[in-house]
């Protein structure tokens, strides 16, 4: 009697055939052994979405229709899965209202539905525990960063490796002294807010340091007006901390132009003409990498490139003479600045490099033995 | 033997420009065919696992290259969006380039219309915003807030293909087409970890290599490289098109460049001291 | 052969021509072309911005939608656009640093959490692999050298120790490994340079001479 | 006021970007999605001040008619027809027939195309006279790279399927060891500078962007 009722109440359901599968499967509930259906809340989201989890007896349907109520209301479809699925996150639900669920079997067979789930409820988290690795590496990182940059504005100087660029950029200005030709110094070509670019500004001062000693003639032709201010900058005050602000000529640095090839062709033009025994190219470089070793190799100048660009690495280190690699660059520019923050990265990213390698190193060797916490923990996804 | 090195050490560089010139232009006038195009397995990942993707699920295509790239980037794209509308997946554009709009959009038109797709229903290309990987991270909040136009000025709202696409949790994949900063690398970081998003990309070959650890730490699905990448794509997509027919020059132009490092190897055998470093 | 019959086509091939004039020497066809391609490249990027992202994004739900769901605060990039622009007046400097500073906060905190995400924490992940893989012999000696090649290039760029011993030792199998991801590099480029070629020679044959017979 | 503010500014703003990367809660998730499309417009405008500036530069040397004066007139055509095209024609920008596309099929989308394909004259000139095999090291680049340029070709596989299966083994396994280095270090240079910046600590010259290819 209480069937026909709301059987009857079905009708006027504009969705009436789901609703009619949704009660039967109910009724039916009763009487089979139907699987559970898990439903839990999306863990680590902004709410509005709860997990379905379900392990279906064979044989499973063809496909489900899901079915979704609010505590008290009347199942509604929400979606049709298929059959060979074990998993579905329903995205479209209000954080903090409970939801019941129910999957059921198409065509329709109410052995093959499932039970519904318990009353869920989806929740916004205020930290999302997949992050927690992120947060551990970068804390730590973080720590001996300020920990080292403090020492070290305190007056602590750790002993650094010798850098072999550095010492490759002095014996060709001697070179060149010897030969009594000029120098190049190419600052890339980046803007003056690159930080490859203030690498290069750092580097310069020891260049046209040694070269306004040595009175070898330096050339800085620059692609950017930023540039050109701070490599003049750079310059004149090299001349003038040895003493020979005398020898300083206006001409020395120049601002070329902003184009990238029209720079190249005026850079080669110079290189051509004045024969420099020894060009640098340390900056920001791109496509031009190429061209300006080239230009450089063929009129026999000693070259010595430094980059952090990847890409034209390999340009730099076939053919020129020394090449600052990425890191390696940096790492030369904090050691002659004698910059506390510089100094204390440098020593701080060295720190982390170990802890990195011995977690590497120990999560290996758990996983080589079947302990994979480590790897666990690692993993972001 | 000393004289003709010497001549080729005094060699204008202008006479290898012109031999580059015509190695390039033969094979493609005389259409002569050296060898066929064999997928990779990485093309084969690229291609699995849109095959994998369920009929209905919903694609954002980020066309992140301008017409600089466009012979390597370009027959990817199309290959792709060819994929994807075959298997009537719907297709959510993206341009970080803003030179990509055009290109993304002669994609989307030409093989909309070979698959009889319609714009707003099967496909969308929400253009160009500026920003970088600002824009991607603003994506994970909301689609709609970032992008609240397409790329013909029409609000996202009275968009049918964008109907239920909050964030990344409706975008089932995404498929990075790109040729520098921003694009595959910034995906990665802003996206695939973060809002676990699968991702597949097919990527200028320069920056191809930077993107095998990523591969093979499970970021990235499949990866095209280059023009040989697009071609090897395009013989799993069973459209052999642009890509594949500049196969023969590239083939011919890199046995070329090898040449030349052998020979100017002995051309200046002994000329210059080695360097220390 | 057909010549192509359309403007556009044959102004493209004039200014790739123009351009490929470069290789026999700087000259004046090419600076034209040179300079004519920034001025179009930035015309192009500005309209597109200002349509595509100022626009839509700030100008339009501000002024034409202004209470509707938080559109008010849109305000706020508003001001700091407009004080950008301070820096074109004598004493308005500082100004421009504001929206500057904003900037400065918002990319740098993007980056670190995806670098850190991306590049440090899910690279250490890919990195910790089975150093015995049963049954498998090239598997197992390809994770090795995954290990070793990743361990020693970062013994390289290690700077608070001299290169001595076997830590020297360890930078030297470093260097190996980083010249044979430089030689793969080089390989790249190469094919990245040529296929760029081979697009454009497609544009010349096909495009505007009708040359090909696809 | 006017050094404190902008520091202030930076810090708020990179402290709060840092934070919501770990909270989703809507209470933290939608500000952080305000603030992004704010900085996505402030972005927008630095973009035109840009071209302003590039603007305000080449009038001047034109005026001036300082050396290439002539030049510096045809970029400034260049930009402002650009322009006036591009924005009379609005959100029509996008469609085929519109003026503004004809300006980027005809003129844009040739030049910046044929700039790179130039590249490859050039690389193949490099090859020859400044690829030197002069060290172990150079020998190992240089094998590595002959094994990709056959490899990565069909013409390869056609020798023998050794070629594309050495050049697959090269790239899977020492290559992107070697990268997977040099982008960690990459990643703490990154950060570290990053940090710097929001703490104040960093020298800026300000700017926001990052180079092309």
């Amino acid at each position: 009697m209480l069937g026909v009722e709301r059987g009857k109440a079905g009708v006027h359901l504009p969705a009436a055939v789901s609703f009619a599968t949704c009660l039967c499967s109910l009724l039916l509930a009763l009487h089979v052994a139907a699987f559970p259906l898990k439903a839990s809340d999306t863990p680590n989201d902004g709410g509005g979405s709860i997990t379905l989890e379900w392990t279906a007896p064979q044989p499973v349907a063809k496909e489900w229709i899901l079915v979704r109520r609010e505590r008290g209301g009347t199942f509604a479809p929400v979606t049709t899965i298929e059959g060979t699925v074990h998993s579905f996150r329903d995205g479209a639900v209000q954080t903090g209202v409970a939801y019941e669920y129910q999957l059921v079997a198409q065509p329709t067979d109410p052995q093959l539905d499932s039970e519904v789930s318990a009353p869920t409820r989806a929740v916004a988290a205020w930290f999302d525990r997949t992050k927690v690795n992120v947060l551990v590496v970068a804390a730590i990182f973080f720590f001996l960063l300020f920990f080292y940059i403090r020492q070290a504005e305190s007056g602590v100087r750790w002993s650094f490796r010798k850098i072999p660029g550095l010492a490759a950029i002095e014996e060709a200005i001697g070179r060149a002294t010897e030969m009594g030709r000029g120098i190049l110094y190419v600052p890339g070509v980046q803007e003056i807010d690159d930080i490859q670019t203030i690498a290069s500004m750092i580097l310069l001062t020891k260049v046209s340091r040694m070269a306004a000693k040595y009175e070898t003639n330096l050339l800085v032709p620059t692609n950017s007006p930023g540039v050109y201010t701070v490599a003049e900058e750079v310059v004149k005050s090299a001349y003038g901390d040895v003493g020979r602000s005398d020898a300083y000529r206006s001409d020395q640095v120049r601002y070329i132009t902003s184009e990238q090839f029209a720079y190249v062709a005026a850079v080669n033009g110079i290189m051509l003409r004045e024969r420099p025994a020894a060009n640098f190219l340390l900056g920001a470089f791109f496509a031009e990498s190429l061209l300006l070793a080239e230009t450089g190799h063929s009129v026999g100048a000693i070259q010595i490139a430094g980059t952090a660009n990847v890409h034209q690495m390999p340009f730099f280190v076939v053919a020129c003479d020394y090449t600052l690699i990425g890191e390696e660059y940096y790492a030369a520019s904090a050691l002659l600045s004698n910059d506390a923050r510089l100094l204390g990265s440098l020593k701080a990213s060295d720190t982390v490099k170990i802890f990195l390698i011995t977690v590497i190193v120990v999560g290996s060797l758990l996983l080589t033995f079947g302990q994979s916490w480590l790897t666990g923990f690692f993993s972001t996804q | 033997m000393n004289a003709i090195l010497a001549g080729l050490r005094a060699l204008d560089r202008r006479w290898i420009f012109l031999a580059v010139g015509l190695l390039v232009i033969a094979p493609l006038v005389f259409g002569f065919h050296i060898a066929p195009v064999v997928p990779s397995h990485r093309a084969k990942g690229f291609y699995d696992a849109i095959e994998r993707l369920p009929e209905g699920s919903t694609v954002l295509v980020a066309g992140d290259y301008d017409p600089g790239t466009r012979a390597e980037n370009y027959p990817m794209h199309l290959a792709a969006a060819r994929q994807l509308m075959r298997r009537n997946i719907k297709i959510i554009g993206v341009e970080l380039y803003p030179a990509g709009v055009p290109l993304a959009d002669d994609v989307l038109r030409i093989v909309g219309a070979e698959y009889g797709k319609k714009i707003g229903v099967d496909y969308v290309n929400l253009g160009y915003k500026v920003g970088n990987e600002l824009v991607m991270s603003s994506m994970g909040s909301s689609i709609p807030k970032t992008f609240p136009v397409d790329s013909r000025g029409i609000p996202v709202s009275q968009i049918p293909v964008m109907k239920g696409i909050e964030n990344f949790q409706q975008i089932d994949m995404i498929v990075s087409i790109s040729a520098g900063y921003p694009g595959t690398k910034e995906w990665v970081q802003q996206v695939v970890s973060r809002f676990h998003v699968p991702m597949v990309a097919g990527v200028t070959a320069v920056s191809a290599p930077e993107y095998y650890p990523y591969l093979q730490a499970g970021q990235l699905q499949g990866l095209l490289g280059g023009m040989a990448g697009a071609a090897e794509y395009e013989v799993l997509v069973g459209k052999p098109a642009l890509a594949t027919r500049g196969m023969d020059a590239q083939s011919l132009a890199h046995v070329f460049i090898a040449f030349m490092i052998l020979l100017g190897n002995v051309a200046f055998l002994g000329q210059r001291k080695p360097a220390k470093g | 052969m057909h010549l192509s019959s359309d403007i556009g086509v044959w102004i493209g091939a004039f200014l790739t021509l123009g351009i490929f004039s470069f290789l026999y020497k700087d000259n004046p066809v090419y600076k034209f072309c040179e300079h004519l391609f920034v001025g179009v490249s930035a015309g192009y990027y500005v309209v597109l911005t200002m349509i595509s992202s100022v626009y839509p994004n700030m100008i339009q739900p501000l002024f034409t939608n202004f209470t509707h769901d938080r559109n008010f605060l849109l305000v706020i990039p508003l001001l700091l656009g407009i004080m950008l622009f301070s820096r074109f007046f004598p004493r308005g400097d500082w100004l421009s640093r504001w929206p500057i500073a904003f900037i400065l906060g918002v990319y740098p905190a993007l980056r670190i959490t995806g670098f850190a995400q991306g590049d440090l924490v899910e690279q250490v992940h890919g990195t910790i692999l089975p150093l015995w893989v049963p049954g498998d012999t090239g598997t197992t000696i390809n994770n090795w050298l995954l290990v070793g090649g990743l361990i020693t290039t970062l013994i390289l760029f290690f700077f608070s120790k001299e290169h001595k011993g076997a830590l020297g030792g360890s930078a030297r199998v470093g260097i190996y490994f980083l010249m044979i991801s430089f030689g793969a590099s080089y390989g790249y480029t190469v094919m990245a340079r040529v296929s760029l070629l081979i697009g454009r020679v497609m544009f010349l044959l096909d495009d505007w001479l009708g040359l090909l017979r696809f | 006021m006017k050094r404190e503010v902008p520091i202030l500014i930076t810090l708020v703003s990179g402290l709060f970007c840092l934070i919501a990367f770990f909270v989703p809660h809507p209470f933290v998730h939608d500000l952080y999605g305000d603030v992004q499309n704010w900085a996505i417009v402030v972005v927008g405008c630095t973009y035109v001040l840009g071209v302003a500036n590039l603007l305000r530069i080449n009038v001047r040397q034109a005026q001036r008619r300082e050396g290439d004066w002539f030049y510096k007139i045809v970029l400034i055509a260049g930009l402002l027809v650009t322009m006036a095209v591009g924005f009379s024609e609005g959100n029509h920008y996008s469609d085929v027939t519109s003026r503004f596309q004809w300006i980027y099929r005809t003129f844009y989308s040739p030049m910046t195309s044929t700039m790179f394909a130039l590249l490859a004259f050039f690389i193949a000139s490099a090859a020859f006279r400044a690829f030197r095999i002069r060290s172990p090291e150079a020998l190992l680049l240089a094998i590595a790279a002959f094994i990709l340029m056959l490899g990565r070709v069909p013409l390869g596989n056609a020798i023998h399927p050794f070629i594309p299966n050495a050049a697959d083994w090269l790239m899977e396994v020492p290559q992107n060891a070697a990268k997977r280095g040099i982008l960690i270090g990459a990643a703490l240079g990154v950060m570290a500078t990053g940090i710097r910046v929001i703490l104040g600590l960093e020298k800026t010259y300000g700017g926001t962007g990052e180079g092309g290819a």
